[in-house]
């Protein structure tokens, strides 16, 4: 149906597609799948119409078409869910899901009712809780992927594609988008679908196209390719799975929580957080898990000091008892928490690598009003080293970076400040299967140096294979916790779930 | 009227708790400011400010902002009052193509929204940033004033003309009315059409706009436009109400008519805020004005007493949306 | 409610072209002392150079119940119209300093009169420079019709005399710190000059600060217009030549004395009463004081 | 000097070739321009302006702007000037405290210090958006002066004092002196030291730069106390070269100002830019004008002109930066 020949594109100084060719057919999944930077998003800007500057030719119902805009390719029946949340924040789900397609009156006024009826059809069809009046700034994350997915299914488009709609939903949404990719697949659509979750495509997933620095490698049928076989596909190299925690752990704490409760910043009364209590040992990598809205990024930000005013309750760190009432206090207090939206909250994207590394430990670096540059220059550069972070060098823009040594860095800067307590919230989001095996090894590393790591993850493999010990939140309130021999996927979805089915 | 509740929500005229109870101070302190004819006076006076300020809402809902207003006001009053006396001068036959009064405020608007049309394609075209654009044309259009007027006032417009400003129309000054359509055709404008929903898209983001298919830079563009029209709007009324186009008219008309835009809760950052409260905001400096007057504040001690209030009206307007 | 207002001392409102010159704050707080004085209540206005603004300080004055209106004009025609609108109100208006364009609207006009001070200023100015040399002229704000006055009075005498040569003509808005910056531009481009007219005397002060940094004090003479402290002991020391001495004090008076009478029952007033513009030179600055004899 | 090179990039000096190109067409026109003289004169001139654009450069960098800086400059003029020439009157005793010269200008620096804190205070504790706080400030500040000065300049202020404004040392006026101790200090404060980072940081991400410990607060409060004092020293320079403090100084500087940081590059966004852009930007508007005034070209003519030359200056930066 969407046939592509040899497609190059140049971005100054990068050729981030070299002759790629393939096909899509209708009634089939596609998966693209590729390393951070291999060009997917690329790829699919072009055919969705975003890009127009390219080589090569893509042929539509066996014609040439050439888009001019984003708007042309919807009309033709191509729609693209972008991997950034494409969203108007203070315009509400029906605004930002009808934009640049409104529906209008007779008097070309808006049609309010029309847009809200099937707006809430759409929700509905979708199972999302929200309402088609609420501002997407009020929205989780997760929350605001769905109504990506929604705008994307708005009419009905002929191709459809799918750039990670899964980086941050939950479980049981994605459930929910399966089910609707499997209604499309019958209807006869060609679907097109990237993720880094290679489960995922095998569950749903009839072709695949390996894309490797911007070449496409290999395409083919799902069934007759193995998951190891893919990955290796993907990377060039084999790479190990990792193996559940067999540690034993002495009872040694060096961060303990109790009585954590925060408020909810406007309704008086309602909790976010209740009655919080943990403790974490030296060494110990415990994970976090729970559904989306669970609190886990509330009670990491509270325990770092974020929530001045609305938190209260005790933490000791390595059992000495802190008052913890700004990010200065917890990072005296050798606490370190990498953010769940690396983008909007653990850097700068300006700024460069350096400058984003040392941000925490200028105080230390600031001799007589001179920063120590050298010092600082070293410093960086033995963590660019330890950490793999692929770079040309520490003056690069760190939005310059993929997503894997952007997270790289984060975690770079919290290491710098030589912290007791690390936490992690979402810490490999949107990155590769190798970049995510490498952060996975440096938290074990780090774990094995004896600081403590508090992990925040939707994602079930990946709090097994890391975690020695699993904590589950439902609600704000701690459900479970769970030794890792004792954890499987069915009892930390159940504690997951909780009180929602109970 | 569910739609309506909806978007006259509680939030955007949050502005009317610092409106309300600068009324009820002033009251108490002057017994002239709660009569009719005070009332009418205020509403005059703030119907320039309202028409400028409207179109700086839509500007700054897309995240720009124009500084230009008042010299723009300033040239197309000029220009208006000039073809209006004199007409414009054909050398060659030695007469005069005279204008009616119907002529020359279209002439008036179709300058302003040239000018409008300047600054969007100078912002769309070359990327300048708004302020700078707008910046220029703050220079360009003053200087442009003083050589069409050549730095003398154009006075002597006749009563039709005068009429527009000072005129009443069923029990209501024509200022006032034409700052009521004004704002109803705003309003219109910002919850109604397409091109409304696109202003507050591009301001909240405007790569999801554009990743929508809206062409920003048409909607940009007339937005500014459409400033520029109001601008003049503004200056023919000014104009009009003085019986005379002043070289100098509107000078720093650009910072009230902000600030008019900020108090009424309009983010510079664009993407939030609503004509309604542009208007309060006006009318809060407006009131403000006239009250100081009332009360006989001293000029040196107005513009301290002045500042402060607008500092309070900002801080009432933002600890009540912490309170929600 | 009548009975009320007899009871209530009179009020005056000031209405002031602009508090942002020395010239016309004086000009106003003499007017509020006069009137004081009389034992009226008073409370000046600042029309910040704006018509529209002064506009809205005449209704908010006429509805807040003023008696009288001391006046100081932004501009001829344009504040015609609210003058107008005091006299619809019953409320009579005594134009200072500035002229308005209308007969039989304001009640009475106490004028300075601008142009032929310059014209005065002008012929003091080709003898002193003996009908040659090369001068340059710095402008008030443009868009103002005193700068024009001036500049036309002045003019009107020096244009006849084609060994007088003007160099340059340029703007400093009436601000010292403009004129300064203005004149040492200038005088990289013609070093050679031998006189400097200003529009008033802040840009005198200013341009004689360019003078002197250059060095040129002496060679070049410098004309202001106005009679400011600053210019009239200048003139003392021999650093400005001339300026045009206007009678603020006197114009303020006038218009709160005629105020006066008016509520005593006179009706009857000079439609126009010229205050003469009086040089000011080396040889009789001795009579004067800061705006005054 | 290997490091030097990576902190002034290219980048950072786009604006050379605005300024090469209107120094090269100035020189053809005029063959005043190119003297030594007239260097002097443009950088004295600019002198002032480089203070305040400085300031702003700072707060603008933090993604703030300052409105209040001509008022400021104003005011604390003025104090300096009054206790220099009156002291503080002590009513009882029917004496007055006298100033010293160093004790004079320390005043003037401090109030502007303290007219900064209560900008930056405003900003942070409640959340007002800059804009409107230095819009606040701008008319309390000029309020202030006003009554200070109960309208009338401050004049006659002693050869030392002149001395600051006018006077030479080793072949340099001293005014370009102060404005370079400004420049290299502000450059030390941007590159050298970590407050200079976190401006950028604060600027570039607030939530980043809060996540990483960073006392926001703190630090825009510091930053809008700079640019009070410089405010305080352009204002103390101009009442020097004037011997007189002016109650109107510093009106519509702020236009100016952010030119300067504008045309210099530096986002208004926040986050990317640097002063030596903004010197850069400083320079070109005073070359501007002193180069309109050597052509005498008329003054109706200069406004339309100049809005002009800035419009491309900025246009000619874009387009280098793109073809980069
Ligand atoms: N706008 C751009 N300008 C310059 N380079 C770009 C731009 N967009 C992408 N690139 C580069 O093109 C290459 C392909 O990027 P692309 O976003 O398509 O990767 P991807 O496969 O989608 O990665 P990910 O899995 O991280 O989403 C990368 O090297 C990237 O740095
Ligand atoms: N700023 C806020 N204002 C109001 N409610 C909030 C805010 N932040 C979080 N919440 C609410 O607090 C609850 C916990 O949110 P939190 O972000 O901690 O969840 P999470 O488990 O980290 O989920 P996610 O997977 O989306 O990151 C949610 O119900 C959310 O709606
Ligand atoms: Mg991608
Ligand atoms: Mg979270």
């Amino acid at each position: 149906m969407l046939k592509a020949v040899g497609i190059t594109k140049r971005f100054p100084g990068v050729l981030a597609l070299d002759n790629v060719s393939f096909e899509f057919e209708p009634g089939k999944v596609t998966a693209i799948i590729g390393e951070n930077g291999a060009g997917k998003s690329t790829l699919m800007k072009i055919l969705s119409g975003v890009y127009q500057d390219y080589e090569g030719q893509i042929l539509y119902k066996d014609k040439e078409v050439k888009f001019a805009n984003t708007k042309a390719a919807q009309e033709n029946g191509i729609v693209i869910i972008h991997q950034e949340l494409n969203l108007v924040p203070w315009l509400t789900v029906q605004e930002n899901i009808f934009l640049g397609r409104e529906m209008t009156t007779w008097l070309d006024t808006l049609d309010k009712k029309q847009m809200r009826l099937k707006t809430e059809a759409l929700l509905k069809k979708l199972k999302l809780n929200v309402k088609a009046d609420d501002k997407i700034a009020d929205l989780k994350v997760g929350q605001q992927q769905v109504v990506e997915i929604a705008k994307a299914l708005l009419y009905d488009s002929e191709v459809i594609i799918m750039d990670e709609p899964t980086s941050a939903i939950s479980e049981g949404e994605v459930e929910v988008l399966f089910k609707i990719i499997e209604q499309l697949r019958l209807e006869g659509k060609a679907i097109v679908y990237i993720s880094h979750k290679l489960d995922e495509l095998f569950k749903i997933a009839d072709n695949f196209v390996v894309l490797r620095d911007g070449k496409s490698i290999e395409s083919g049928q799902m069934k007759n390719i193995n998951h190891d076989q893919l990955i290796q596909k993907m990377v060039g190299r084999e790479i190990h799975k990792l193996e559940r925690s067999t540690r034993v752990l002495e009872n040694n704490p060096i961060l303990t929580v109790q009585n954590l409760s925060l408020k909810h910043p406007y309704s008086k009364g309602k909790m976010l957080l209740h009655d919080i209590n943990l403790e974490l040992n030296k060494g110990e990598i415990v994970g976090i898990f729970g559904l989306m809205g669970a609190g886990r990024t509330e009670l990491l930000e509270s325990i770092f000091g974020l929530n001045n005013g609305r938190a209260s309750g005790n933490i000791s760190v390595d059992g000495k008892p802190c008052n913890i009432k700004t990010v200065t206090d917890a990072i005296n207090n050798k606490l370190a928490l990498v953010p769940e939206d690396r983008k909007h909250d653990g850097l700068v994207l300006g700024l460069d690598i350096r400058t984003n590394m040392t941000l925490p430990i200028l105080n230390k670096l600031e001799k007589f009003g001179f920063i120590n540059r050298k010092e600082e220059k070293k410093n960086v550069e033995k963590y660019i080293k330890e950490l793999h972070i692929k770079t040309p060098g520490d003056k690069q823009l760190a939005g310059n970076l993929s997503g894997g040594n952007q997270q790289k860095i984060v975690i770079a800067k919290w290491l710098l400040t030589q912290p007791l307590v690390i936490m992690l919230d979402e810490p490999t989001r949107g990155i590769d299967i190798h970049a995510k095996t490498e952060i996975y090894k440096l938290i074990k590393q780090l774990a094995a140096t004896g600081i403590g790591i508090l992990m925040v993850s939707s994602e079930l493999p990946e709090i097994l294979a890391v975690s020695d010990r699993v904590l589950v939140m439902c609600e704000g309130a701690i459900t479970a916790d769970i030794k890792i021999e004792n954890a499987t996927e069915d009892n930390i979805l159940k504690a997951a779930i909780g009180s929602l089915t109970a | 009227m569910k739609t309506l509740n909806n978007t006259i929500s509680v939030e955007k005229l949050r502005p009317l708790i610092a409106l309300f109870l600068l009324c009820v101070v002033l009251s108490l302190l002057s017994d002239k400011f709660l009569t009719v004819n005070n009332a009418w006076n205020v509403m005059r006076q703030i119907s320039v400010n309202i028409c400028i300020s409207v179109g700086m809402t839509l500007i700054v809902l897309t995240s720009g902002i124009d500084l230009s207003v008042g010299s723009v006001l300033a040239l197309c009053g000029a220009v208006t009052a000039g073809l209006l006396k004199n007409g414009i001068p054909i050398e060659a036959t030695n007469t005069y193509v005279g204008f009616t009064l119907l002529g020359a405020i279209l002439a008036g608007l179709v300058v302003g929204g040239l000018l409008g049309f300047f600054n969007g394609w100078v912002i769309t075209k070359f990327k300048v940033p708004p302020f700078v654009a707008t910046l220029a044309m703050l220079t360009i259009a003053r200087g442009l004033t003083m050589l069409f007027t050549k730095g003398f006032p154009i006075s002597g417009l006749g009563k039709e003309f005068a009429f527009i400003g000072t005129g009443w129309f069923w029990g209501m000054p024509i200022p006032v009315w034409i700052s009521l359509i004004v704002i109803i055709i705003a309003f219109w404008l910002t919850t109604r059409t397409k091109i409304g929903r696109y202003i507050y898209a591009i301001g909240g983001n405007e790569k999801a706009a554009k990743l929508s298919g809206i062409n920003i830079k048409k909607v940009k563009i007339t937005v500014y436009v459409i400033a520029g029209v109001l601008a003049a709007v503004g200056g023919i009324m000014v104009t009009s109400r003085l019986d005379s186009a002043q070289p100098n008219a509107g000078m720093s008309f650009e910072l009230d008519s902000i600030a008019a835009v900020v108090i009424g809760g309009t983010s510079l950052s664009g993407g939030r805020g609503a004509i309604l409260g542009t208007v309060l905001g006006a009318i809060i400096i407006g009131v403000l004005n006239n009250g100081l007057v009332l009360l006989n504040v001293s000029p040196f001690w107005q513009q301290v007493v002045k500042g402060f209030v607008i500092l309070l009206a900002v801080i009432i307007d933002k600890a009540n949306s912490k309170a929600e | 409610k009548q009975k009320d207002k007899k009871n209530q001392p009179k009020k005056i409102a000031i209405i002031i072209s602009s508090l942002n010159n020395p010239w016309f704050v004086f000009l106003g707080e003499t007017a509020a002392k006069k009137a004081a004085e009389y034992g009226y209540e008073s409370k000046i206005f600042d029309s910040q150079n704006n018509t529209s603004t002064e506009s809205e300080h005449f209704e908010n004055a006429i509805v807040s119940g003023y008696d009288a209106i001391l006046f100081n004009a932004t501009d001829a025609d344009g504040s015609v119209a609210s003058v107008n609108k005091a006299k619809e109100a019953d409320i009579p208006v005594f134009c200072m300093d500035r002229e308005i364009n209308a007969v039989g609207v304001a009640t009475s006009q106490i004028l300075s009169d601008s142009y032929s001070g310059c014209v005065n200023l002008g012929k003091y100015f080709v003898q002193q420079l003996d009908k040659k040399g090369k001068y340059v002229e710095i402008l008030g704000i443009v868009g103002d019709n005193n700068t024009w006055s001036r500049s036309k009075g002045f003019h009107s005498v020096v244009d006849l005399y084609p060994g007088l040569k003007m160099v340059a003509q340029q703007s400093a808005d009436f601000d010292r710190n403009k004129a300064l910056e203005v004149m040492e531009s200038i005088l990289s481009a013609n070093p050679d000059i031998d006189a400097v007219f200003c529009g008033n005397d802040g840009m005198a002060m200013g341009a004689y600060q360019a003078l002197l940094a250059a060095g040129k004090q002496n060679k070049v003479k410098v004309f202001g217009f106005d009679g400011a402290d600053d210019v009239v002991s200048a003139i003392k020391d021999g650093k400005i030549t001339a300026t045009g001495m206007q009678y603020p004090a006197l114009m303020a008076n006038t218009a709160a004395q005629f105020a006066h009478e008016y509520f005593g029952g006179r009706k009857n007033f000079p439609e126009k009463m010229p205050v003469s513009v009086e040089m000011v030179t080396r040889k009789n600055v001795d009579n004067y004081v800061a705006y005054g004899q």
